[in-house]
């Protein structure tokens, strides 16, 4: 057995060590790529998903909202919110903006029309038709 | 020398006789027990003698024993707990 | 400071303050906007003030990282910057790239901003921490690829330490990485799975090798203790960050529609995450002991020991508590990961930008310590800072439990608006902690002003 | 090193146990699984690696006594028993994925291949670090007094062994 541990030896276990669980992390991310297409909803992937997800990133509803618990804890979660309040729900939420209500929190209005809106919708159902390992634990997000 | 190479034959042996309990179709206790007990040697004899930690002073050789002991008690533990 | 050029790094950290002050005031502006939720509506909605707070924290952390990196590097490699010119270009090319970003998103709403920055043309923009316009993200890797050019002929022409070769493999790492956030499939699992190569493999990547890097050099200087055995504590520490970081960045993998054998593999290794810190935690107590000098810096010598004992609960008992998958099924995107993110954030990079500013900073201004008075001012500070996040910390964390309980595991589980109304008490105590830390860092910036006789080794 | 071989330890063992637990609740899964494995292969991987194990031993007895290039040989032969490792390994894998079983097929064989594979990964790496031991073994890099490198070499390969020891009877035997 070997007493001496030496620079060198700490040094080879880094680059070894890193080059190694990269390697390792670049296999299972090739498994992962084959695997998505039985979870991550794909096949409706429309071009309207495709405008909303858009419309998603340029309103930075990120920065309020956690989409699949990722983002800002400011506001509901709303990968799931398709099933819990339903498109009607969602469009009139929106277009109701701010509400104004003295001392609470606030969203603001983006003026969508009635296209993006749709499109909006459809992004948020297909976000809740992704299978997340039946995250969250309950409807309330 | 022949003391490492009598080890050798003897990891074979205990691996030829797990092999032989599962070949023969048994299940439960009749082959957790000797297969953990056989693992258990085998292990031993790869941390004392092929990694030459007995006798070496400091906590090395017990803990990676007691890494061993753990590991299959636990296991133990979970095929026993399984079977209930 | 040995080399004429390594003044350069000045100016990257007195931006580097300035922005921190920035942060530190929006953060302000949002804890309030949680319990007062009209507040500065539609002035800053919470989105944008949420933008700026992270995004100044990115920008700011940058400029330590960079200031840090051509103050040691030419130190290290004994010689002179390969041209400081060309790093004084780039200070000002990214503090311009910064201010503008940070007042386009104050200024302009944020879907004109990304048509006019280009975004339809390559989509980026709108995505957790990568909210920047493409010329700002363009300008990020010019900047980086100038600055990895000049310390790289610097470092090829120079002295090759542990610790300069460890800081420019981390820099390199950040700048490659950083590149994933040009990539943003419409698939959006696809592009969350990718999104956390640049955000995971920054913060539990990349970063903690330069954060390994500056805290090494800084113990050197202070504590004198042999370099062979501090390299070598240095590359253990980040081959392990590295060994248990890369796969658990399978902790970000269990929700997002990835398969499931993310949470095994995440959940191992990623519970292995805190070692790394907890080495280096040891590492500075243990070096710090046996030092052969009495630096005279002894705010410095604070700074490193706080940073390897923040990191170590933010980062790594922090990290731990909801890190494994049946618990991070009810924590995942909840005040918890709020509050290990503001402790992570602090123990790990602020403190560590700060240690190495606090050391070199005297220097550069022609001593070897601030005088006895204004260190005095700097440890206060210190405490300040480090017990308020530690309140904040905590006052998050009884709020994401609270939350947890009554939005996700009661049978009756309540609407996320009314489990928020419920926690409100937490996020005044929050709001409170926070209102000292700016006191705090109020402080640390008065402490550069306060004149006396430098202090020398007692 | 030993810190490493411990850490190494480390994950594996938790990898065990958590393969053990996660049975308690999947049983008979687990037991059905597992005789779609090919048993025979798996004892004759443990053959391979506690032989290869062995012929370090005698590498490393070698070296103590100051021949380099019998240490060399004997380091040879215990990578061909590596190499003969990897791809009995590799047909079972692909025997596997040829019958369309991945990871995500169900929990025991994403602990099978799992496990397998990074297992598989640390043979790979075991043979990296004995093919830089035996270079400079052979060039007589080591003698009586100095053969540190061996050591550390071999001390990770029968780390390599010691896993599969537990790894084989646990996924292969019992049930």
């Amino acid at each position: 057995m070997s007493s001496a541990f030496t620079k060198s030896a700490a040094r080879n276990i880094f680059y070894g060590g890193a080059v190694f669980f990269f390697l390792l992390l670049i296999g299972l991310t090739f498994d992962t790529m084959s695997t998505l297409p039985k979870r991550d909803n794909r096949e409706n992937l429309s071009e309207s998903v495709l405008r909303g997800k858009h419309i998603w990133e340029t309103r930075n509803c990120i920065g309020c909202h956690t989409l699949m618990g990722e983002g800002a804890y400011f506001a509901p979660e709303l990968v799931n919110v398709y099933k819990r309040r339903g498109p009607e729900f969602i469009k009139a939420w929106m277009q109701g903006q701010p509400t104004g209500a003295p001392g609470r929190r606030q969203m603001p209005n983006f003026h969508l029309n009635d296209e993006q809106l749709d499109d909006m919708v459809n992004f948020l159902k297909y976000t809740s038709e992704i299978n997340t390992s039946n995250w969250p634990p309950n409807i309330e997000g | 020398m022949r003391v490492a190479t009598f080890q050798w034959l003897m990891l074979l042996t205990l691996t030829a006789l797990s092999f032989g309990l599962a070949e023969a179709g048994m299940s439960g206790s009749a082959v957790l027990i000797p297969v953990l007990l056989a693992t258990l040697v085998k292990g031993n004899i790869v941390i004392d003698r092929f990694m030459a930690l007995r006798g070496v002073k400091g906590p090395w050789r017990w803990i990676v024993l007691g890494w061993l002991l753990l590991v299959l008690g636990l296991i133990a533990y979970a095929f026993q707990l399984a079977q209930s | 400071m040995k080399y004429q050029s390594q003044m350069v790094a000045k100016p990257y950290f007195i931006a580097a303050i300035g922005l921190f002050l920035g942060q530190i005031l929006f953060g302000l502006i949002m804890g309030l906007q949680y319990v007062v939720g009209d507040f500065l509506f539609p002035e800053i909605p919470f989105n944008v003030a949420r933008m700026v707070h992270t995004n100044l924290l990115i920008v700011w952390l940058l400029f330590g990282f960079m200031g840090a990196a051509y103050y040691l590097i030419p130190e290290e490699s004994e010689r002179e910057l390969h041209s400081p010119k060309l790093a004084m270009v780039m200070f000002w090319i990214f503090l311009a790239a910064g201010v503008m970003t940070i007042l386009g998103y104050l200024f302009v709403p944020y879907a004109t901003l990304a048509e006019m920055t280009g975004n339809n043309l390559l989509a980026t923009m709108g995505r957790e921490f990568l909210e920047q316009p493409l010329p700002t993200k363009v300008g990020i890797v010019v900047v980086a690829l100038a600055m990895l050019y000049n310390l790289s002929m610097t470092v090829l022409r120079g002295r090759k330490t542990a610790i300069n070769l460890v800081m420019l493999v981390g820099l390199w790492g950040l700048a490659i990485f950083f590149l994933f956030s040009f990539y943003n499939p419409g698939n959006i699992v696809k592009d969350k799975y990718f999104w956390w190569w640049v955000v995971h493999l920054w913060v539990e990547g990349v970063w903690e090798l330069i954060m390994g890097a500056m805290l090494a050099f800084v113990l050197i200087k202070v504590t004198g203790v042999d370099r062979e055995v501090i390299e070598k504590w240095l590359y253990v520490i980040i081959a392990m960050a590295l060994i248990t970081g890369l796969i658990g960045t399978g902790h970000h993998y269990y929700w997002i529609g990835a398969p499931e054998y993310w949470q095994w593999w995440g959940s191992v290794f990623s519970a292995l995450e805190p070692i790394p810190f907890f080495m280096m935690t040891v590492f500075a107590f243990n070096m710090v002991n046996r030092r052969r000098r009495e630096h005279p810096n002894k705010a410095a010598v604070l700074w490193a020991l706080g940073t390897g004992v923040m990191a170590f609960l933010g980062a790594g008992v922090w990290g731990f508590l909801h890190t494994l998958a049946p618990v991070n099924f009810y924590t995942h995107g909840s005040q918890i990961t709020a509050a290990h993110g503001h402790m992570a954030f602090y123990g790990a990079y602020v403190m560590v930008v700060i240690t190495m500013i606090s050391y070199t900073m005297p220097l550069m201004r022609g001593r070897a310590a601030n005088s006895p008075l204004a260190q005095v001012v700097e440890m206060w500070s210190f405490w300040l800072m480090t017990v308020a996040m530690v309140f904040i910390t905590l006052f998050l964390t009884a709020a994401g439990i609270l939350q947890i309980w009554l939005q996700r595991i009661s049978d009756q589980p309540m609407s996320f608006m009314a489990a928020q109304d419920q926690v409100a008490l937490f996020y005044w105590l929050r709001e409170g902690a926070g209102v000292i830390f700016l006191i705090g860092l109020l402080l640390y910036i008065g402490s550069f002003f306060i004149k006396g006789k430098a202090a020398t080794a007692d | 090193m030993w810190f490493f071989i411990l850490a190494e330890l480390l994950v594996f063992g938790i990898f065990f146990l958590a393969y053990a637990f996660a049975r308690t609740h999947n049983v008979e899964l687990f037991n059905a699984s597992q005789l779609e494995l090919d048993r025979a292969s798996g004892v004759i991987n443990t053959v391979l690696l506690i032989s290869s194990s062995y012929f370090v031993v005698l590498a490393v007895s070698r070296i103590r006594r100051g021949h380099s290039r019998s240490c060399a040989s004997w380091l040879i032969t215990a990578m061909t028993c590596g190499a003969a490792f990897l791809v009995l390994k590799l047909s079972e894998f692909s025997g596997k994925i040829e019958a369309g079983i991945n990871m995500s097929t169900n929990t025991f064989y994403m602990f099978y291949l799992g496990l397998g594979f990074f297992h598989f990964m640390h043979v790979v790496l075991g043979m990296i670090i004995l093919g830089a031991v035996t270079l400079k073994a052979w060039r007589g890099g080591y003698s009586a007094a100095d053969h540190a490198g061996v050591e550390t070499g071999a001390a990770y390969w029968h780390m390599v062994d010691l896993v599969w020891i537990v790894l084989f009877p646990l996924i292969y035997i019992l049930n």
